[in-house]
């Protein structure tokens, strides 16, 4: 399904991250995402940071070209959406440790938020590399979750990277499921700190897109399509792959190192 | 159930069911996936000289089930890097087409060498993409420009030449036929048909490129069309694709005069599980209708009399 | 409420919706009932030089909501019966087009001549019946050959000519641009793609004449293309059509640069209140887009900034 | 709808004229047309002579060609069936007056039982050339209908014409419509005849037919397609084309009279 609609609001949440609103009727989980189609310019997945209700939202960092113009997105602007595609995450755990590196607390919040909404016991490890960029930490806060942070130069929480403070947050207590969203390595560490403990990881994984419809190969992800099979994607899926934490694909199909 | 094995050229397929080229073509694994979901066998994306990002998005536009609008603008790693995607595949065991697009016979003879190097079955000359400026259509509505392709790539490589012809043509029967002259192994039809779509609230076409090529059940008979008279003109095996997602899609593609068969836009609408349900599907079909062997439908539906005055 | 009003040439039309041909259009009173729905004008059933029977039934195939097939084989009264039909229709108040087909340009001059005797406010050509040996696409698939039947009608009547052209053409747009340098006052498209169906459980066409020619939504997508190319081709007006069954389809082939539409499939599948529906919705969708007039709308999507690689 | 079945059942009903019956499972109502393909010969519209439950069936009478064809059709053959299409007859009357001529009892016998099941009183006048040909009499007689014979050539009944027995039954009794379905000249009579009483008239009418979708313009009458706004008409509605007993179009459109 795909609609135009006008931006009905726009927050900026750090200095380079802006939440986009907008009326978007069709249901959506934590975890999907949709295209965000600027028109004149080009079209980028984007996870819903907000699912509920019929007011969506997308919370976007500036990366290249067409996210650094989506921060200038004044609200009244026209924009495309198309979606919600792909899967979400598994909300039935009772003890979730989310760990977001990153724009990686996009999609995470509205995962956190369903998830105390059904009773569940949430701790966030929040990573960024300084405290101003400490995306949704105050929405996490709200919910009740406890959130720990680390930012690479100190300026709050733990100086170092989040995964540090994962690992520490593993060892001290039992949780049914990891969620996580950041950079690959970033999530390739979650994952091997959560291994010795039996602990589940989900990933929200990232790769260039196209179609969105699971056809163009663009997001292949060894013989998975991120964004047909995923975003979401267990460690023991992504085990199966060549590709995680290895490389991507950029535009043209090609494989580019991390 | 029926014999559903084929013959298309010298490439024995064990299910008519090809992965259409531009569909889950650009990976390795995603062609071996295909393939472990039960294709016959797997066309790649057309790959050519170099790496090609192709067009920004918006590349895709749907129309319920029936429709499917694009202008990937054909994307893909370059034959360079090409090869090892290809590897992963023959290694899953696959059986391999090879496609390539390119401005002239001479590069398509180049481009065809490489491919053909890498192991492919067969090769898949795209002389049909409706929206890639100086390729696909461009080259490939002259009989004179397809037939001097064809013959340059066929001179060039051992392995069967597959000439994938536009439906965006006054006479694709004509341009098959070139190819056949040419010395093709087989034609393919249908490439998409040119289309738009327009977003009215923006003022402007949905997709970045403009035009692109429609494709899904919607192009369904337009490529019967083309497949049935390619069919009065030409003895090479044709392999009919277009809008095929069901078991009588694709009969009705064989009774017309396809030999082999390939599936894009169904893989989309419904999933890679489309090839067990066709070719389940189709076993079944055939079994009923008393066609021990799918071969044996091949072009059945020309040798039914037609009224008088039709 | 914007203004829908139209020229199309020196013709003014109330709306843009004309009936298409071949649509209501055997008879004067079912055109007069077209324009009492609301159309913005009528186009008769393509008349030829004696009585056409037709091919024998089966003459149509649909395919859910989204496609029709059909081959109707052009009967028509011939243009010796016609004009009583005509006379119906104007007598009813109706802006009239008439439609005519022959397989020469001596032939169409003196059809057309007779039909503008008839007092039809314009003629329409159809140079793109894709299913009719020795007409229609047959003649019509080569620019010398349908500017040569343009000049010889635009040298023989005083009503505007518009030129019907075919969408089963390489270029439908250098098609359009040789009706141009023939004279024509507008072109229209589309007519329908070449197309079949096939049914495996008698293992023969569904349509007694085989081959036939695909409308409705499914061709949407071709209509808009072929609009949009000869925008960028050609000065007179366009006559946008295929698939135009709701206010925002027909917003789209304005947009893509039609002034005027016509609507036939929609008829079937939605019933002759579809003019009403079109009518009121496109003034009220241009309305809420800011667009005063119609004709303001006429190629918008045209003035969109691409993206860069695109 | 289109299917291709094979026909399951044939019934000799006159000399010339045959029922066959077939499985197709839409929903039909008497009135109803269908359009009867026979391979690699013609499609002609039929009425369906027998509406309800999953095996329908279509009376023909030997005319043309392919109605000779249709005769010799032998069960087991495939055949292709689309429809049903058009209108069907307000069963809502009490007394209905049913006149038949020909063929025409084909589309008035499944109307006829409907009505008796709704606990209609139906008297119908039944015309054919010669007794033989008389359609459905005893379909009629079984429905515990009134029923009154006409023959051309007296061989049973009243010797003449069935508007002649119709126009007798509109003047013994009353009714509150009457069906009739036969040539136009004799529709004609029959709406003369219930005119003076004020009995509305509902005809069921043939032209030529292609598409059957109301589109083609094969089956124009006046105003309206026969196959779409009929195939049953009101005496008013007829009234208002200049067609009705007067002309139809053959296949190329060319008015011809009756
Ligand atoms: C499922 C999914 C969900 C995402 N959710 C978010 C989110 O919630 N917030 C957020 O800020 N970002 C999100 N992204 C990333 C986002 O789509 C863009 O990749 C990012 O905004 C950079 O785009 P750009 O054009 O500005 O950068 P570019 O200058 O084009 O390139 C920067 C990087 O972005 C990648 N990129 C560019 N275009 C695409 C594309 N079409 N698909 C994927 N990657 C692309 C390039 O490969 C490059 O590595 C998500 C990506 C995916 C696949
Ligand atoms: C709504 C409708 C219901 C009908 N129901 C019955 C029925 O229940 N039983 C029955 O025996 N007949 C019925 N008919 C008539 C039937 O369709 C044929 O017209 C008839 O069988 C003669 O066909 P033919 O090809 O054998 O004759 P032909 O040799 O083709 O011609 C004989 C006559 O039939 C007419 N005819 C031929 N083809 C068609 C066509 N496609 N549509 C309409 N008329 C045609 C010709 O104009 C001619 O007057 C019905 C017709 C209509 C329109
Ligand atoms: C997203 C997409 C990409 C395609 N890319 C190619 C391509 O690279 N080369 C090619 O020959 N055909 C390409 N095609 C055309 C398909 O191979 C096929 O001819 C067409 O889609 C009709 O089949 P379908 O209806 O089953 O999809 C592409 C089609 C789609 C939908
Ligand atoms: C049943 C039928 C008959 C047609 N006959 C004619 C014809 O006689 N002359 C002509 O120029 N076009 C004819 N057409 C083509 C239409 O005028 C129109 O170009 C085409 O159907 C696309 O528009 P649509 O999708 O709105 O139907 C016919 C189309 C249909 C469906
Ligand atoms: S984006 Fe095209 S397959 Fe995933
Ligand atoms: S049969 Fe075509 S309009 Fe009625």
């Amino acid at each position: 399904m795909r609609s135009v609609v006008a931006v009905s609001g726009r927050v900026e949440e750090t200095p380079s991250t802006v939440t986009l609103r907008f009326p978007f009727a069709a249901a959506a989980d934590p975890g999907q995402f949709v295209m965000l189609w600027i028109p004149g310019d080009d079209e980028l997945p984007m996870s819903l940071s907000y699912t509920d209700g019929p007011s969506k939202g997308v919370t976007v960092k500036a990366m290249g070209s067409t996210s650094r113009r989506v921060l200038d997105i004044a609200p009244g602007t026209a924009i495309g959406i198309r979606g919600p595609y792909g899967n979400a995450f598994d909300l039935s755990p009772r003890r979730v440790l989310i760990v977001a590196g990153g724009s990686g607390a996009a999609v995470l919040a509205p995962a956190a938020d369903r998830a105390r909404a059904l009773g569940a016991e949430v701790t966030v490890a929040l990573g960024a590399t300084r405290a101003p960029e400490l995306l949704f930490r105050d929405r996490f806060r709200a919910m009740d979750a406890r959130v720990e942070v680390a930012t690479d130069d100190g300026s709050e929480g733990a100086k170092g990277f989040v995964t540090a403070v994962a690992a520490r947050l593993l060892g001290e207590s039992p949780f049914d499921a990891v969620w996580t969203c950041g950079p690959e390595v970033m999530m390739r560490k979650v994952i091997e700190a959560a291994r010795p403990r039996g602990v589940p990881v989900f990933c929200s994984v990232e790769r260039h897109m196209k179609c969105a419809l699971g056809m163009c190969d663009a997001c292949a992800l060894g013989p998975y399509h991120v964004c047909e099979d995923g975003p979401v994607f267990s460690a023991e899926h992504l085990a199966r792959t060549p590709d995680f934490g290895v490389f991507h694909r950029d535009s043209s199909g090609r494989r580019v190192p991390f | 159930m029926s014999d559903l094995s084929v013959r298309l050229s010298s490439v024995p397929l064990r299910n008519p069911f090809l992965l259409a080229s531009g569909i889950w073509g650009e990976s390795g694994e995603s062609l071996a996936a295909a393939w472990r979901a039960g294709a016959g066998g797997v066309v790649t994306k057309s790959i050519g000289a170099g790496p090609r990002p192709g067009y920004p998005n918006p590349t895709v536009e749907t129309y319920g089930d029936w429709g499917m609008l694009n202008a990937m603008g054909l994307p893909n790693p370059g034959i360079d890097e090409y090869p090892k995607e290809v590897a992963i595949a023959l290694g899953a065991g696959a059986t391999v087409v090879g496609s390539v697009f390119a401005g002239d016979a001479a590069e398509f003879a180049r481009l065809g060498e490489r491919m053909a190097a890498t192991g492919v079955h067969a090769l898949e000359l795209n002389l049909s993409c409706p929206h890639a400026e100086g390729f696909g259509t461009e080259v490939g509505s002259e009989p004179a420009a397809v037939e001097e392709i064809v013959r340059a790539v066929v001179r060039a490589v051992r392995v069967p030449v597959i000439a994938k012809i536009t439906p965006n043509a006054a006479d694709p029967g004509g341009l098959a036929a070139a190819a056949e002259r040419g010395g093709a192994a087989a034609v393919s039809a249908i490439n998409t048909l040119r289309a738009l779509a327009v977003d009215v609230r923006l003022r402007r076409p949905v997709l970045a490129h403009g035009l692109g090529g429609l494709s899904g059940p919607a192009v369904k008979p337009v490529g019967l069309a083309c497949v049935w008279q390619m069919y009065e003109r030409i003895r090479v095996p044709i392999v009919g694709m277009g809008g095929i997602s069901t078991p009588d899609d694709a009969l009705e593609y064989v009774m017309a005069g396809a030999r082999a068969l390939e599936v894009g836009t169904a893989i989309a609408f419904r999933g890679v599980g489309v090839f067990r349900e066709l070719t389940d599907g189709l076993a079944r079909r055939l079994d009923e209708l008393g066609f021990a062997r799918l071969e044996d439908a091949v072009g059945a539906a020309h040798r039914a009399a037609r009224p008088a005055g039709a």
